[in-house]
């Protein structure tokens, strides 16, 4: 899979192909020159001779920037977002990261309950400017460092949730994330990082994308359609708008033509993208990684069903692991995982020829 | 270290500022039993020594977290009494335009950020906060106060080991008042004093009795001074003792009276006015004059307060982002 | 208001009238007499002269059974979850507690990540029987006091979430989820504690409930109709079932007859007596305290917009707390938390008598 | 306290053990190389001393937990290569029937709880165990393995404490490998020893060389009769080193080749080999016999788990909640 996400359409412009990894690492490098308050926090991410984190994302970023920059932390991950958040408080623009995406349930209290409210709290008087970073997505890895947490950031008031599906986004995202007052959860998917080399994950998807040269910023809350069509929405984010856009390939081929809305942020959400393309193809299917029960899918379809439910041709349907663990065993987990073909079938059943009885 | 030779007027001001924190929570008390005040409040009677002590040890510059029981921490910080009594009346001019309440009173501007009401919840906050202090290579410092229950929580030792292994120019003031709500210090740690734990971090611990404000600002300029010079952060324990309950309405059955009555003798308020009158710094007649300084100072604050306009219900949907 | 909960039919069983807080104690007590390995765990739950937990819940029951039964634990959060999943894989029944909901964020990797997990990952091997309680609710103690959490453990697969609105169901439910091989998330609202005496909760309700002096159970996943209705349908937890209960009253007197659903709990959740409800009414409004964004609302709303979209004449709306921390001054807090008048208000705009030119 | 006296068959049994987590690592290592396993792994060549060692001063009803690296607890826990092997190799015969995978192996009923892969996050369910076994008057004990690097996260002070103050039936054992991944321990603790930490919760703390089985055994013995006698927890620290890297394909080039060298010359079956010849508790022809024994064990694990069938796919969906 290759450069679906070039956005910029202007093709002269000077860029080049790009991992993931490499968009993310090239947005903390511009953004450290760009401005010294920007630091980075974690575990493993500036040792020498080390890996540049669980997914090589800082690699090389200590030498160019020093320790004082790039802190390796120890394994204490309520202490690294409580710390961000009080140096974000005192004037740095604090990048951390957890090396799996599970382990913020360990840093919910700092996220959720400091970092989230004290803006709040203060009545508006203080802002806390920091990026989280956190891996998702399930990889062979089992119940504890696969899962995807995308829907527990997004109900909490005050946070923003960033979640990119390839190396244009992730880059732009990541830049203006940094420069937001507030705080940003930053998802990444696994799969998606790309990397070649010692920290290659089996299975990934070598996505890389064209990524201009130029520096540009993409902005939080607004989604982008990566495929028109005209029979069907397919809402999705990071891996699953790879599996949505192969799905909507397959598709095609019958006749079929799925729009793909890539939400790109979570929050803010950009509503009216997908409420009208919901109302151009009057069907919808959320897809997602999260389990179903209380994703962010969810979220999606309550509003679509509170918003456009007079211009629905069939039920709001979603795609979603189901209410379990991540299993261990690839079997399993291929069938945890939405799959195209689970999409390509749920299409076809809402997209059928006769008018819908439930009408 | 040699002591930091306190000039009679700190001595007086110190002596004020006590003051003021007793007589604000004595008013609030009643404010709050006549039902004028919304929420729940916890009172910090007995303890003010140890705020006032610590923070008369700060430069204008530094920074000071709080807890649940943050109310003598803000008024020896400098948080004008105004302003937090206007917070906890609930009113659009308070310190947080009441959108904190009690448990989140502060002003980053004056030197204080908002309270956290989880407890230990401030500790990575105030090394982080340190954290840019250094980087931004400002002289300044963070007080970071808690209590002896947030020691057994788990964000104090991250926190802690954090700005240990880093040198952060932190300090961590346990206010060991011997409960945690009705939890007696001695079934939840099987250490005699909290400081003992900064052996854990290597750092150096010390526990003082924190119901002698001069005792406790020295131990507080030396910890300051540590900080200050790259030399990492101090985990300094003060020994002391609320006199009211835990939270409104606790009548604090699971102490012993006795115990009660005998730190009540050591009220910190009292034997400071006790010593300043030995001393000489203070006269009998600027006692009555300080005294109603304050009760004019609370009446107006309570006057205005309770004239502030509220907030207005869609306020609720502002300040969550910043833009 | 009182015992409008009385599921009791049978009026001449012996019972009597009790708080929430009575009946919470009760169960407790029953399931402590019945089975030995019943334990409790939790801050100042047992001291002598002390509160009896936050809201006095506990009160006595370390005088009956002793502090080797009732133990009263650090400010550690987190370790009393996972010591309780510890002691429930050895063989014991704990009850934990947090004092606040918020502080379930503390706790959270033990509970979703440990205790949730534990059964799958062992290959069914193992189970985990534990009840952690847990209250929520907005009342004018600001940010950190306040919340309510129920989407967050709704939606992580292996956790069972409890959420009584009456003492009958509160002893009944909790008996139940004693009993439960499985963690059992147990939220319970401060407002409708209804205790007196030192502890009572300002603005809270006198919720009083007739409870049988007989043991009795109720089964989790099984929602109560607590007042048919033909025009629309309320569905509400908690606190919120009391304001859709006075919302219904007040509509009652304009001739609208709305049915309330009390859900009871979300995990195991009767989703076929909401969608039988919402198929007579053909509308529905969801009603919850938490914030609107990624409430346990949205995932009804999805699955009604799946499955029922057929039956409705009507946008299905909810009415929940906006996307903000809990503000501190009463004034704001009452305009956040939901009232009967935003739920009249929004009925009345539902069950309008104009065909719905969405439809 | 007195040794405890280890017979000739003791000793063997635990260079057997040891032998055996050594050579199922090397075979897993390949067969990952290979690509015949799924998944990540952390493998724990050069630290069976410690698995061994406190292994073996356990009761059958014991119990352990584990981390991340679980493999040489496993084994030296008794949970059979077959139902290992097998789990790695994803199959419904493994100890977790495919559910758990390599980080996540355990098997209750041979005295070991799923392997908890979240740094520090085993350290209150051994609490909590402890606490049942002592509840339920079982004579049992919960010896609960963590690394060094799992000492600075906020639940292992939370369950340390918990388990200290209550004299819980549990004794820590630190793996001090001297690297989190590839963080060196100085550089976040000041301390030197994890086992200064203990002081923090009043229990007793040792270091003890963690590549001399006996030592291990020894160290374990006392801890374990103190916990047993309800004196409550130790925290034990083990000092090693794992020859591999972190996970798979870590090449480790943050550890100097010099340091991996002088650790290697420490190898913990290399010793123990030499000092049971010594000893003529072991000959040479023994030593072949042992290799060949588990050498037959391992090929038969693996062919096995190779022939086991897979789980269906839609077994997913069960064993989310007991009934
Ligand atoms: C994490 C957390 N757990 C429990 C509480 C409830 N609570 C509020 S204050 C308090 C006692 C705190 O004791 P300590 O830290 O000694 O401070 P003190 O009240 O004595 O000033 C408790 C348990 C809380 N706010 N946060
Ligand atoms: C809470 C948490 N943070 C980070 C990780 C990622 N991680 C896995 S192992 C590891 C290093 C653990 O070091 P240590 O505890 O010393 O054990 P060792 O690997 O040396 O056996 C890290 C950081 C994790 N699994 N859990
Ligand atoms: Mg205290
Ligand atoms: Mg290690």
């Amino acid at each position: 899979m290759s450069s679906q996400a070039s956005a910029v359409s202007n093709q002269e412009a000077q860029g080049r192909e790009m991992t993931m990894v490499e968009a993310l690492r090239a947005a903390l490098r511009e953004e450290m020159r760009r401005d010294d308050r920007v630091i980075l926090l974690g575990e493993d991410i500036g040792v020498e001779g080390g890996f540049g984190g669980a997914f090589t994302v800082t690699l090389g970023l200590s030498e160019e920037f020093g320790h004082h920059r790039v802190l390796d932390t120890p394994i204490s991950e309520a202490a690294i977002a409580g710390v961000a958040a009080g140096a974000a408080l005192g004037g740095l623009r604090p990048v951390a990261d957890v090396q799996y995406g599970d382990f913020l349930f360990l840093a919910m209290d700092q996220l959720a309950n400091n970092a989230a409210k004290l803006r709040y709290m203060s009545g508006g008087k203080l802002s806390v400017p920091l990026v989280f970073r956190a891996p998702v997505g399930a990889t062979t890895r089992g119940a504890q460092h696969g899962q995807s947490l995308e829907a527990f950031f997004m109900h909490v008031p005050g946070l923003k949730v960033a979640c990119p599906s390839n190396p244009y986004d992730a880059k732009g995202l990541l830049k203006t994330a940094i420069r937001d007052e507030n705080p940003v959860i930053f998802f990444e998917h696994k799969l998606l990082y790309g990397s070649k080399g010692a920290r290659k994950e089996k299975g990934g998807l070598q996505v890389t994308g064209w990524v201009p040269d130029e520096e540009y910023l993409v902005p939080l809350g607004e989604a982008k359609i990566v495929r028109p069509g005209r029979d069907i929405t397919l809402v999705a984010n990071l891996l699953m708008v790879h599996k949505s856009m192969q799905a909507a390939e397959t598709l095609a081929r019958e006749g079929i033509e799925a729009e793909v809305v890539d939400v790109r942020t979570l929050t803010p959400f950009d509503w009216e993208t997908v409420f009208q393309s919901v109302r151009k193809t009057t069907r919808l299917i959320i897809v997602e990684e999260d389990n179903l029960t209380g994703g962010w899918g969810a979220e999606v379809a309550a509003r679509v069903a509170d918003h456009c439910i007079g211009h629905l041709d069939a039920p709001v349907r979603r795609i979603a692991a189901p209410d379990t663990p991540v299993p261990f065993a690839p079997v399993m987990e291929n069938f945890y995982v939405p799959s195209a073909e689970k999409i390509v079938a749920a299409v076809k059943e809402l997209v059928g020829t006769h008018p819908q009885p439930w009408m | 270290m040699a002591e930091a030779k306190l000039t009679p007027e700190q001595k007086l001001a110190m002596y004020h500022r006590m003051l003021l924190c007793r007589m604000f929570e004595e008013r609030v008390y009643f404010l709050f039993l006549e039902g004028r005040l919304p929420g729940t409040i916890h009172q910090s009677q007995g303890q003010e020594a140890s705020a006032v002590g610590i923070c008369s040890a700060l430069d204008a510059g530094d920074m000071i977290t709080s807890t649940h029981r943050p109310h003598s921490h803000a008024i020896a910080r400098g948080v004008s009494a105004r302003s937090l009594m206007a917070e906890l009346f609930a009113k659009e001019t308070g310190c947080c335009r009441g959108k904190g309440g009690s448990m989140h009173v502060g002003d980053a501007g004056a030197g204080m950020l908002p309270a956290i009401a989880i407890v230990g919840g401030g500790l990575p906050l105030a090394a982080g906060y340190a954290l840019a202090f250094r980087y931004l290579k400002q002289p300044n410092i963070v007080a970071c106060f808690f209590g002896e229950g947030a020691a057994n929580i788990g964000v104090f030792h991250e926190a802690v080991n954090m700005a240990a292994i880093w040198n952060l120019p932190v300090v961590f003031v346990c206010e060991n008042n011997k409960y945690a709500a009705s939890t007696a210090v001695e079934k939840v740690m099987r250490v005699k004093h909290v400081s003992e734990r900064a052996a854990a971090y290597g750092i150096p611990g010390e526990t003082v009795d924190g119901n002698d404000v001069e005792v406790v600002y020295q131990a507080m300029v030396k910890a300051g001074s540590r900080a200050r010079a790259g030399d990492g952060p101090t985990l300094l324990e003060l020994e002391t003792y609320r006199f009211a309950g835990h939270s409104r309405s606790d009548p604090g059955h699971y102490r012993k009276p006795e115990e009660v009555a005998a730190w009540k003798e050591r009220d910190p308020i009292a034997r400071y006015e006790a010593r300043l009158l030995a001393e000489k710094v203070l006269e009998p007649s600027e006692m009555t004059k300080i005294r109603a300084s304050i009760e004019l100072e609370l009446e107006t604050a309570i006057a205005q307060a309770e004239q502030d306009p509220s907030p207005k219900p869609e306020d609720c949907l502002t300040d969550v982002f910043a833009s």
